[in-house]
C-alpha cells in the first residue's frame, strides 16, 4: 500500500521533472545561439567558439549526457531507464545545437525524443506484466561487464589522448537547413531514396510482426 | 590508626558489592518490600556508616597527621596485575578530597535509595510476571560500588574501570524500562556519547603512560613535574592540531593529554559537544535522576579534572574553562523553554555542571568542588522532588498540566523551594557578622567561582605590570614574553618558566611579596590591603628584607603569567553573570508551573498526593542545603586545595586560600578591585531579578509565556531552543547515519569486493583446471590419433559453446573482443607504429601514444 | 600426561566407532569432560609465573613443563621428532581449549533437533579429532609435528562445516579449506625452508675451523638439549631450537641470507605470517569467517571462534617473532596498520549485519585486529594485551555464538531486526547475554577490557620507539574502534534483547533450559574472573614467558 | 578547458558508448538493451557531427550521416520494439535470457 504510494509519488516527481526539462531543451538553445551564435549575415549563422557561454552549456549539457547516460546503466527498471535516457538524448541534442548542427539538434528532438521514445515506453507497456518489473543480473555478469567497459573506455580515452587531430578546419559552419535538403536531393539521392524505401519496409514489418494472430 | 581509615575506605566498597550479587542471585526470593531495605542497608547504609566514621575523624585529624595518612595510603597499596613490566596496584587515595566526595556520596545516595523505595513501591514494576524490583535496587548497588570504587581509586586505570562501570549502570538504570520505546534508544545514547568521551581519556591515558612512565595519580604528577622542569618528555615537542577552525599548533603534548583526559570528563558530565545524552537520560526512573544523573555520577567528570588538576597545562585549563562556559550558557538557555519538569532539571544539571567545570578551567579549585557537593545536594533534592510529584500526578511530567500542587504536596512544595532558593544563589549579599555570612548552598559556591573568574578576568594586570616591572629590571622576562609569540617553536610555554626559573632566579621577589600580602589580605578578609599599584615598592620591601632563596624559588613556580596562564576573555566572565540571572529565572518558573497558581489539569491535581517514605529524605536533604554542605564540606575542601596548589605548572587560583599552607594565588582584594565587593553589584541580587521577572511572566499561568513565545524575535529563539540548537538532529545526520552509511559500504566491500575477487579467483583456477584436465590432460594420455579427434571434437565443443543463444553474452563477447584489440593495438611494442599507420591514414598525426 | 591429554579426544572417538548408538554422546561428553580435568591438573606446574628458574631448558625462552621428546620420523638426512610441552605461551591456550571442547560438546546435546540430524557418530568422531587436533597444535615443538598436527584440525572443519551446516554450507565449508589451505601452503615453504636453511647454518658453524669445539656444543646440542637426543645432521624442526640457537639465529637474521632473491627473515616471516593471518583472521583475508561462521552449527562456530582463530595469533607469538625478529621489525608498520584496518573494518562490517550470527563473527574480525596489534607493536605490554585478549576472546566469542545458537534454537532465524524484548521473555538468558556481550564490549570488570587497554597502551609505548613514530596515530585509531565496537554492541542489545517482545506466530521463546544456563555459566563466571583478577587468571602464567620471547625478538 | 574543442566531444561521445555498451550487456530486459542500442547510436552521431564541425569540408557529411544515422535508428526501434512484442507474446516475458532457443 505503502509503497505504491511511493510510486505514484515518485512518478510524479518525475511527470514534473519532464514538463520542466522539456521547457528546458526548448528555450536554452535559443539562448544558447542568441549568446554563441551571433548572426553575422541573415540566413547564416556562424558559431562563435571559445566562448564562455558555450563552455558551461558544454559542461552542463555533457555533465548531464554522461550523468544520464550512468543512470541509464544503473536503473534497474525500465521505466526509469527511458527517463533517463530521455534526457541524455535531449542533453545531446543540445550538444548537437553547441556544435552549430541546430538542424540535427531539431530532428533529434523530435524523432528521438518524441519518437523512438515514445516507442520505447508502448513497447515498455505493451509487453510488461508490470512496468516496474525487474530482471537483475548476476553479480558476476556485472563485473564483467564493468570491467570490459571500463577497459574499453580506457581504451578509447587512450586512443583519444594519443591521437593529434590537428587544428581544425578553419571553415565555419552554419546550419543551412537549404543546403543539406539540396545534399540530399543531389549527392545523397541514391541513399535517400534507399531510406525512405526501408522505412516503408520497416511500417510493413513492424505492423505484421506486431499484428495479433487471429487462432 | 594509619591503614585503619584506609581500609574503612576500602571496605565500603564490598557491603554494595555483595549485595549486587545476592540482588542477582536471589532477588526474586527476597521478594518486593524486602529486597529493597536489603539495597538499602547493604548498598549504602553500612558504606554510609563507614563513610561517617572516616569523614568525622578526618574532620578532627590535624593537618600534618592528614598529609601523614595519605602518604601512608599512598605506600601501603597491592598488586593487581602486571601492564608490560610495571606493577598495576591498587589502593586508596587517602585525602580531604577523597574523604569528603566519599561522604557525600554515601550520604546522599543513602537518602535516595530510601527514596527509592517509595518510589518503587507504587511502582507497576511487573512485566511478563518478572518483577523488576529486584533488579533496580541490584543495580543501585552496583552503582554504589562504582562510584565509591571511582572516589577512592588512586590511579588514572582505576578511575578508568570505575568510570566505565558507572557509566555500565547509567545505561541499565536509564534502560531500566527497557520495554518501552525511548528507555533504550536513551541508554545507548549515553554509553556510546560517553565512550567518545572515553576516546580520548584512553588517549590521555596512553601519553600519561608513555611518558609519564605510570598511571598512579601521584607517581604522574611527579613525574610531570620533573618534566616541566627538565623540558624533556611531554614538554619536548610540540603538535600541531587543527579542531574546528582553531589551530592548536605549539601545543604541547602535555596540553593534548590534559585535553584527552578532559575529554573523559566531558563525556561524563556531559559537557557542550556531548551533553546531548543527559537530556534523553531523563527517561531512567526519577531516583536515578537525582543519583546520577544530577548529585554523583554527571559531578565524577568535575571530580576527575579535579583529580588530574596537576597534569593540566594552562592552555588545557583554558580549554576546560571554554567548554564549561559554553555549556553553563547555552544549557542555561534551553532549560528556559522545557515544559517536563524533569528535562528542565535535567538542563539546569547541565548547567551547573558548567558552573563547576568553568571553575576548574579559571583556576577556582575549591570552589568548583565546593559548587559540586552544595549543587549535589540541592539538585537531589530537586529530583526528587519532582520524584514525588510526577509519582504523585501518576507519572505526569509536563508542568503545563501541573499548578497549584502546593495544597496536595506541601512538604515537596517547600523543599523543592528551598532547592530553588540554593541553585538561585539566595544570599544577602555583602552582609555579614563576623566571619559569618548568610546564605545558601549556590550562593557561596557560585560566588566564589564568580569571584575567582572576575580576577582572572579583570585583575590579572597586576601579574602583567608586575611581569613588565620586573623585565626592565633584567630582561629575562622580555625573552620569555617575546619567545612566547612564537608559537611555533618547540619548547613549550611551561618550559619557559621553568628555564627563566633556573636561569634567572632573582626574577620575581616582588611578586611572591605581593602574592604574600594578598594572600594575607584574603585570609583576614580585610579590603584594604595593598594592590598591584604598589608591586614595586612591595617587591623592593620584599628584596629588603631579604626573602629571596626559597620564597623567591617558589613563587617564580607560581607565576602565573610566567606559566602561560592568560587573562579570562572577558566574554567568558559575562556568559557567566548571564547565566546568573538565568538560573533564578527558569528555576524559579519550574517551581511557580508546578505547585503554585491555579491547578491547570484538575484531574492531575485531584489525584495527586504525597507519600511519607519520599518526604523524609527531601526534609534531610534540605537540611543539608541549608547548613551542612558550608559547615561541613568547605574547610574539608580547602584543605584538599593544597593538592591542587602543589600543580607544579598551573597556578591554581582560589578564592580565600583559607588555608595558610596553601600556596595559591589569592583574590586581589584591594579596596578597589575586590571581587566579591563588585560581584555584589553585578550579580548580587541577581536571584531577585530573576525571581521577580518569573513571577511577573508565570503569575498568571502560562498566558503572558504563551504570548511572548509568539512575539517576533522571540518565536526563532524559542524554536531553536526548543530545538536544543538542533543537536541531536545534527549528530543524528552526521554521526549516527554517518556511521551506519560507512558501515553498509563496509559491509558491501566485504561482500561485493573482497568475496568476489576471491571468488573470481577460484573460478578462474577452476577454468584453467578444466582447461588443463580436458584439453591437455587427454591429448597426453590418449595419444595423438586420438588426440586429433579429441581436439577435433574439443574445438567443435569450444565452439559450440560460445553459441549460447544468449543476445547479452554475444554483445559482451564481441565489445569483449574489440576491446581486447584495442587494447592489444596500444600495448603492443608496434602498437605505436601500427596505430600512427591508421591515423595518418585518417589524417590524423598523433603524438605520445 | 601431557600425552594423553592431547589423545584423549581421539581415544574417545575410537570408542565411539564402536559404541552403541545411544551412547555415543555420552562417551563423546565424557571424553571431553576427561580431558577437561585432565588439562586442569596440569595447572599447579605453572603457578608462579612459569620462569625457569635453573635455566634448565632454555633460559631465553621461558620454562616448558612436560616435555615428551621422542624420535619419530628418523633417517639418514633429517629429523623429525614428537616433541611436546607447554609453556606459559601454549599453557593458558590449552585450556581455553579443553574449556571450550567440553562446553561445545556439551552445547552438541540436542543433535536430534538440528537441521541435519543424521550421522551423530560421524559427527561425533569428527568432532573429537578436531580436539586432538587442536591440543596438538599447541602443544607441539616440533614444525613438522606442528604442520601436521594443523592438518589433521582441519579436515574435521570441513566435513563439519561441510555436511552439519546451514543452507550455503558446501560453499562455506569449500572457502573455509580453501583459505586455510593457503595458509598452510606458505606455512609448508617455510617449514621446508627453514629446515634446508637451519641445515646451512649448522653445517657452516661446524665446517668453521675457528672453532671446532664450540661448533659441536654451540651449533649442534644447545643447552636445553637431553645428551641422548638425536644430532642435528642438517637441520631442524625444532621451534625452540630455531628460536633459541644463536646460530641459527644469526644465520636466519642475516642480510646475506636470502630466498628468492629476497632477505630470508622477511620473506619466511611474511610467508609465516599470511598463514596465520588467514587464521586470524585479519583484513584482507577474513572472508571466510563470516561465512564459515553463519553457516556452521553452533557448537563448531564456538571452537571455530573460541580455538581456531587463536591459532593465527598463537603463531605469531610462537613461530614468527622469535624466529624471524628482524621480520617482524621490517614488517610492523605494516602489521600495525593491518591490524587497525582490521579492529575498524571488522567493527564497521559488524554494525552493517542483520545476521546475528554474521554480526558477532565480524566483531570476532575486530577483536582479533587488536591481537594483531598488540604484537606488531612488540613490546611488553602489547604482548601482554594480545595474549589477554586472545583468551578472552576465546571465552567471551565462543558464549555469544552459543547465545545466538540458543534463539536460533527457538526461533528458526537470526534476523537482529526480528527479536526484540528478549528480556522480559528471557530474564536469565538475557542477563547472560548481557554479560556476555559487556565482555566483547570490552567494558571494564569483565575480560573485553584488559585485552583492550593493555594493547592500546602498548601501542602508545611504542610510540616512544623511535622506529614507530606512526604507533601514536595507530594507537589513536584503534582506541576509535571503542567508541565503533560500543555502537555496534548496544545497537545489536538495544534490537535484541530490549523493547518490546517482537513475537512471531508458533515461535514463542521459553526461558534457557538448565543445559543452556550451565553452559553459559561457566563461560560468564570467566568472563567476570578475568575481568576483575587478570593476574591470577592469566598474566601469572604467561607474563614469564612473554617477556622472555620479547627478549629473544629484541635480542635482549 | 574553456575553449571546447573536437576532443570534448569525443570524450563525451566515447562515454555514451560504453555507457551504452553496459546496458546492453547487463540489462536483461529486451527494451533494456534497445535503450543501450539508443545510446550507442547516439554516440556515433555525435561523434559523426563533432568531426564534421571541426574537420568538415564545408560539404556537411556528417551531418547527413548523423541524419540516415536517425533515420535508421526509427527504423529499427520500431521493428525492436514489435520483435519484443512477439518476444513477449511467445514467452510471457521481455527476459532476453529466456530467448535461448538458437543455443548451439
Amino acid at each position: 500500500m505503502l509503497d505504491s504510494g511511493c510510486r505514484v509519488l515518485k512518478g510524479r516527481v518525475i511527470l514534473r521533472l519532464l514538463l520542466i526539462a522539456s521547457l528546458g531543451f526548448v528555450a536554452l538553445p535559443a539562448l544558447a545561439q542568441a549568446q554563441a551564435a551571433p548572426r553575422v549575415e541573415p540566413g547564416v549563422v556562424y558559431a562563435t567558439p571559445g566562448g564562455w557561454f558555450e563552455a558551461a552549456m558544454f559542461y552542463v549539457f555533457g555533465g548531464l549526457a554522461i550523468a544520464s547516460a550512468l543512470g541509464v546503466c544503473v536503473s534497474r527498471s525500465v521505466v526509469r531507464m527511458a527517463t533517463w535516457l530521455f534526457f541524455a538524448l535531449g542533453a545531446v541534442s543540445i550538444l548537437y545545437f553547441l556544435l552549430a548542427a541546430t538542424f540535427l539538434a531539431a530532428i533529434q528532438l523530435i524523432v528521438y525524443v518524441g519518437g523512438v521514445l515514445i516507442l520505447l515506453i508502448f513497447g515498455v507497456m505493451l509487453t510488461s506484466q508490470s512496468a516496474w518489473v525487474r530482471f537483475t543480473p548476476t553479480r558476476t555478469n556485472l563485473a564483467v561487464a564493468s570491467l570490459i567497459c571500463v577497459g574499453l573506455l580506457i581504451c578509447l580515452m587512450s586512443v583519444l589522448a594519443g591521437t593529434d587531430f590537428g587544428p581544425p578546419s578553419a571553415t565555419s559552419i552554419g546550419t543551412p537547413v537549404e543546403a543539406i535538403g539540396r545534399r540530399l536531393l543531389t549527392h545523397y539521392l541514391v541513399p535517400f531514396e534507399i531510406a525512405g524505401v526501408l522505412l516503408m519496409i520497416v511500417m510493413v514489418g513492424a505492423a505484421h510482426l506486431a499484428r495479433q494472430e487471429k487462432n | 590508626m594509619e591503614p585503619f581509615l584506609s581500609k574503612l575506605l576500602a571496605a565500603s566498597l564490598i557491603p554494595p558489592f555483595l549485595t549486587f550479587w545476592i540482588l542477582v542471585l536471589w532477588g526474586p526470593k527476597i521478594g518486593k518490600p524486602r529486597a529493597g531495605w536489603v539495597g538499602l542497608i547493604g548498598g549504602m547504609g553500612l558504606p554510609l556508616l563507614l563513610s561517617t566514621i572516616v569523614f568525622v575523624t578526618w574532620f578532627f585529624t590535624g593537618p600534618e597527621q592528614r598529609d601523614a595518612l595519605t602518604s601512608a595510603a599512598q605506600n601501603s597499596q597491592v598488586l593487581w596485575s602486571q601492564l608490560g613490566d610495571f606493577k598495576v596496584t591498587f589502593g586508596v587515595k587517602l585525602d580531604s578530597l577523597t574523604v569528603a566526595i566519599h561522604f557525600m556520596v554515601c550520604f546522599i545516595a543513602f537518602w535516595i535509595f530510601f527514596f527509592s523505595i517509595g518510589y518503587m513501591a507504587g511502582h507497576s514494576d511487573c512485566v511478563h510476571h518478572q518483577s523488576k524490583y529486584w533488579r533496580f535496587f541490584a543495580y543501585l548497588a552496583l552503582f554504589g560500588f562504582s562510584m565509591l570504587g571511582l572516589v577512592i581509586s588512586p590511579s588514572l586505570l582505576f578511575l578508568f574501570i570505575f568510570w566505565e562501570l558507572v557509566g555500565l549502570c547509567s545505561y541499565l538504570l536509564i534502560g531500566f524500562y527497557f520495554d518501552t520505546d525511548y528507555a533504550p534508544p536513551a541508554a545507548m545514547k549515553a554509553f556510546i556519547t560517553n565512550r567518545v568521551g572515553d576516546f580520548g581519556f584512553i588517549i590521555g591515558l596512553g601519553i600519561v603512560f608513555t611518558f609519564l612512565g605510570t598511571l598512579d595519580l601521584e607517581g604522574a604528577a611527579a613525574a610531570f613535574k620533573t618534566q616541566l622542569a627538565a623540558g624533556t618528555g611531554l614538554f619536548a615537542k610540540t603538535v600541531s592540531v587543527p579542531i574546528l577552525g582553531w589551530s592548536f599548533s605549539g601545543m604541547t603534548l602535555a596540553t593534548l593529554m590534559g585535553i584527552g583526559l578532559f575529554c573523559g570528563a566531558m563525556g561524563k558530565s556531559a559537557q557542550f559537544p556531548l551533553h546531548v545524552w543527559l537530556p534523553d537520560a531523563m527517561a531512567g526512573p526519577t531516583p536515578v535522576s537525582a543519583l546520577i544523573h544530577a548529585a554523583t555520577m554527571v559531578a565524577a567528570g568535575v571530580y576527575l579534572v579535579a583529580r588530574v588538576f596537576r597534569l593540566l597545562t594552562p592552555d588545557a585549563q583554558m580549554f576546560v574553562a571554554v567548554i564549561g562556559c559554553i555549556t553553563l550558557t547555552f544549557m542555561a538557555l534551553i532549560a528556559i523553554v522545557q515544559t517536563d519538569i524533569k528535562k528542565c532539571l535535567a538542563y539546569s544539571t547541565l548547567s551547573q555542571l558548567g558552573y563547576m567545570i568553568f571553575g576548574m578551567g579559571v583556576g577556582a579549585w575549591t570552589a568548583a568542588l565546593f559548587h559540586l557537593v552544595t549543587h549535589a545536594f540541592f539538585k537531589a533534592m530537586l529530583f526528587l522532588g519532582s520524584g514525588q510529584v510526577i509519582e504523585g500526578c501518576h507519572h505526569v511530567q509536563d508542568m503545563r498540566r501541573m499548578g497549584g500542587l502546593k495544597s496536595k504536596m506541601p512538604v515537596t512544595c517547600w523543599t523543592f523551594f528551598i532547592g530553588v532558593l540554593a541553585i538561585a544563589g539566595t544570599g544577602i549579599p555583602g552582609f555579614h557578622i563576623g566571619d559569618l555570612r548568610f546564605g545558601l548552598g549556590g550562593f557561596f559556591s557560585k560566588d566564589e567561582i564568580l569571584a575567582v573568574a572576575y580576577d582572572r578576568a579583570f585583575n590579572w594586570g597586576r601579574f602583567e605590570s608586575g611581569g613588565e616591572h620586573a623585565a626592565a629590571q633584567n630582561g629575562g622576562w622580555q625573552i620569555a614574553n617575546s619567545e612566547r609569540e612564537e608559537a611555533s617553536e618547540s619548547v613549550s610555554l611551561a618550559a619557559f618558566s621553568a628555564q627563566h626559573k633556573t636561569a634567572q632566579p632573582k626574577g620575581a621577589p616582588e611578586l611572591a611579596e605581593q602574592d604574600a600580602h594578598a594572600k594575607q589580605e584574603g585570609r583576614t578578609g580585610e579590603a584594604n590591603g595593598h594592590g598591584a599599584g604598589t608591586a614595586q615598592e612591595a617587591g623592593g620591601h620584599g628584596a629588603e628584607e631579604g626573602h629571596g632563596g626559597a620564597a623567591a624559588h617558589h613563587a617564580s613556580a607560581k607565576d602565573p603569567v610566567a606559566a602561560g596562564m592568560k587573562a579570562l576573555p572577558k566574554w567568558m566572565f559575562l556568559f557567566a553573570i548571564i547565566t546568573a540571572y538565568i538560573t533564578p529565572f527558569y528555576m524559579f518558573r519550574a517551581w511557580w508551573l508546578t505547585f503554585m497558581g491555579k491547578p491547570r489539569d484538575p484531574h492531575v491535581h485531584e489525584h495527586a498526593h504525597e507519600s511519607k517514605m519520599m518526604t523524609l529524605p527531601l526534609a534531610v536533604l534540605a537540611v543539608g542545603t541549608l547548613v551542612a554542605s558550608y559547615a561541613l564540606f568547605r574547610p574539608m575542601l580547602a584543605h584538599a586545595a593544597p593538592v591542587a596548589a602543589d600543580a607544579p605548572l598551573v597556578v591554581a587560583v582560589d578564592g580565600e586560600a583559607h588555608d595558610p599552607a596553601a600556596s595559591l594565588i589569592a583574590l586581589d582584594h584591594s579596596a578597589d578591585r575586590n571581587p566579591h565587593s563588585k560581584l555584589v553589584t553585578i550579580v548580587g541580587f541577581s536571584f531577585l531579578v530573576g525571581f521577580a521577572v518569573a513571577w511577573l511572566v508565570y503569575r498568571k499561568g502560562l498566558g503572558i509565556a504563551e504570548r511572548l513565545k509568539n512575539t517576533f524575535p522571540l518565536n526563532y529563539l524559542h524554536t531553536l531552543l526548543e530545538h536544543k540548537y538542533y543537536f541531536d538532529e545534527l549528530y543524528g545526520f552526521l554521526w549516527v547515519r554517518g556511521c551506519r552509511g560507512v558501515a553498509a559500504v563496509c559491509g558491501f566491500i566485504d561482500t561485493w569486493v573482497i568475496d568476489l575477487v576471491y571468488n573470481l579467483l577460484s573460478s578462474v583456477t577452476e577454468r584453467l583446471a578444466a582447461f588443463t584436465g580436458r584439453v591437455l590432460d587427454a591429448q597426453g594420455v590418449d595419444g595423438f590419433v586420438n588426440g586429433i579427434s579429441e581436439t577435433a571434437d574439443d574445438l567443435a565443443e569450444a565452439l559450440r559453446r560460445p553459441q549460447t543463444g544468449g543476445i547479452r553474452k554475444y554483445v559482451l563477447w564481441t565489445v569483449g573482443i574489440g576491446t581486447a584489440v584495442i587494447a592489444a593495438f596500444l600495448l603492443a611494442p608496434y602498437g605505436e607504429s601500427a596505430w600512427t599507420v591508421v591515423a595518418e591514414r585518417l589524417g590524423f598525426g598523433t603524438h605520445g601514444g | 600426561m601431557l600425552s594423553w591429554t592431547i589423545f584423549l579426544p581421539a581415544i574417545g572417538a575410537v570408542l565411539c566407532m564402536f559404541a552403541p548408538k545411544n551412547q555415543i554422546k555420552r562417551i563423546a561428553f565424557i571424553s571431553t569432560l576427561a580431558t577437561l580435568l585432565l588439562s586442569l591438573l596440569l595447572i599447579p606446574a605453572f603457578m608462579g609465573g612459569g620462569i625457569d628458574p635453573a635455566g634448565t631448558f632454555g633460559t631465553r625462552y621461558g620454562l616448558m613443563h612436560f616435555v615428551e621428546r621422542l624420535p619419530w620420523i628418523t633417517g639418514e638426512s633429517f629429523t623429525i621428532e614428537y616433541f611436546v610441552g607447554l609453556d606459559g605461551l601454549s599453557f593458558p591456550l590449552f585450556i581455553l581449549t579443553t574449556l571450550v571442547g567440553f562446553l561445545s560438546c556439551w552445547a552438541s546435546w540436542n543433535f536430534e533437533n538440528w537441521r541435519v540430524n543424521k550421522g551423530m557418530r560421524t559427527y561425533f568422531i569428527l568432532f573429537l579429532l578436531l580436539e586432538t587436533g587442536m591440543l596438538g597444535v599447541f602443544a607441539s615443538l616440533d614444525f613438522f609435528l606442528f604442520y601436521v598436527f594443523w592438518e589433521v584440525m582441519l579436515l574435521p572443519m570441513y566435513f563439519l562445516i561441510g555436511v552439519w551446516g546451514g543452507p550455503r554450507k558446501e560453499y562455506a565449508a569449500i572457502k573455509f579449506f580453501l583459505f586455510t589451505l593457503a595458509g598452510s601452503v606458505l606455512m609448508l615453504i617455510a617449514l621446508v625452508a627453514m629446515y634446508f636453511y637451519s641445515g646451512d647454518a649448522v653445517r657452516a658453524a661446524m665446517a668453521d675451523a675457528s672453532s671446532p669445539a664450540g661448533a659441536q656444543s654451540q651449533g649442534l646440542v644447545s643447552g636445553y638439549r637431553p645428551a641422548d637426543a638425536p644430532l642435528l645432521n642438517g637441520g631442524t624442526f625444532d621451534l625452540i631450537e630455531m628460536a633459541t640457537n644463536d646460530v641459527i639465529a644469526k644465520h636466519f637474521a642475516s642480510d646475506g641470507t636470502t630466498f628468492l632473491g629476497v632477505k630470508f627473515a622477511v620473506i619466511m616471516f611474511i610467508f609465516l605470517f599470511i598463514g596465520f593471518a588467514i587464521k586470524l583472521p585479519s583484513f584482507p583475508f577474513h572472508t571466510w569467517l563470516p561465512d564459515a561462521h553463519v553457516e556452521a552449527p553452533t557448537p563448531i562456530s564456538m571452537i571455530l571462534a573460541g580455538v581456531l582463530l587463536k591459532m593465527g595469533g598463537y603463531g605469531f607469538l610462537r613461530l614468527c617473532y622469535p624466529i624471524f625478529p628482524s621480520g617482524g621489525e621490517a614488517w610492523a608498520f605494516v602489521l600495525a596498520t593491518v591490524g587497525v584496518i582490521s579492529i575498524l573494518y571488522g567493527a564497521l562490517c559488524a554494525m552493517a549485519q542483520t545476521d546475528f550470527k554474521k554480526l558477532v563473527a565480524y566483531s570476532s574480525v575486530s577483536h582479533m585486529g587488536y591481537v594483531l596489534l598488540g604484537v606488531a607493536v612488540m613490546t611488553q605490554a602489547g604482548f601482554q594485551g594480545a595474549m589477554f585478549q586472545m583468551l578472552a576472546h576465546g571465552i567471551s566469542s565462543p558464549m555469544c555464538f552459543f547465545l545466538v545458537g540458543v534463539i536460533y534454537d527457538r526461533a528458526h532465524h537470526r534476523d537482529l531486526n526480528r527479536f526484540g524484548g528478549l528480556w522480559l521473555t528471557m530474564p536469565r538468558y538475557g542477563t547472560l547475554a548481557t554479560i556476555g556481550f559487556f565482555a566483547s564490549l570490552g567494558l571494564p570488570g569483565l575480560c573485553g577490557f584488559i585485552g583492550e587497554a593493555w594493547v592500546l597502551i602498548g601501542t602508545f609505548q611504542a610510540g616512544a620507539n623511535p622506529q614507530m613514530p606512526w604507533a601514536y596515530t595507530m594507537a589513536v585509531l584503534a582506541a576509535a574502534g571503542v567508541i565503533l565496537t560500543a555502537g555496534y554492541i548496544l545497537w545489536t542489545i538495544k534490537r535484541v534483547y530490549l523493547g518490546h517482545p517482537h513475537e512471531e506466530p508458533g515461535h514463542e521463546m521459553p526461558e534457557a533450559t538448565a543445559r543452556e544456563t550451565a553452559i553459559l555459566v561457566p563461560f560468564a563466571v570467566l568472563c567476570i574472573l578475568m575481568g576483575v583478577f587478570p593476574s591470577q587468571t592469566v598474566f601469572n602464567y604467561c607474563n614469564g614467558t612473554l617477556n622472555h620471547i620479547l627478549a629473544v625478538v629484541t635480542g635482549g | 578547458m574553456l575553449a571546447i574543442g573536437l576532443i570534448h566531444y569525443l570524450i563525451i561521445a566515447a562515454v555514451l558508448f560504453c555507457a551504452g555498451v553496459f546496458t546492453m550487456v547487463t540489462k536483461r530486459n529486451a527494451i533494456g538493451i534497445l535503450i543501450g542500442v539508443e545510446l550507442v547510436l547516439n554516440s556515433a552521431n555525435v561523434n559523426l557531427i563533432a568531426f564534421d564541425r571541426y574537420h568538415g569540408k564545408g560539404a556537411m557529411d556528417g551531418q547527413i550521416a548523423a541524419l540516415f544515422v536517425i533515420v535508421l535508428a526509427a527504423a529499427e526501434a520500431a521493428i525492436a520494439v514489435a520483435i519484443c512484442m512477439n518476444f513477449y507474446k511467445n514467452l510471457v516475458t521481455v527476459d532476453v535470457d529466456q530467448g535461448d532457443a538458437l543455443r548451439g
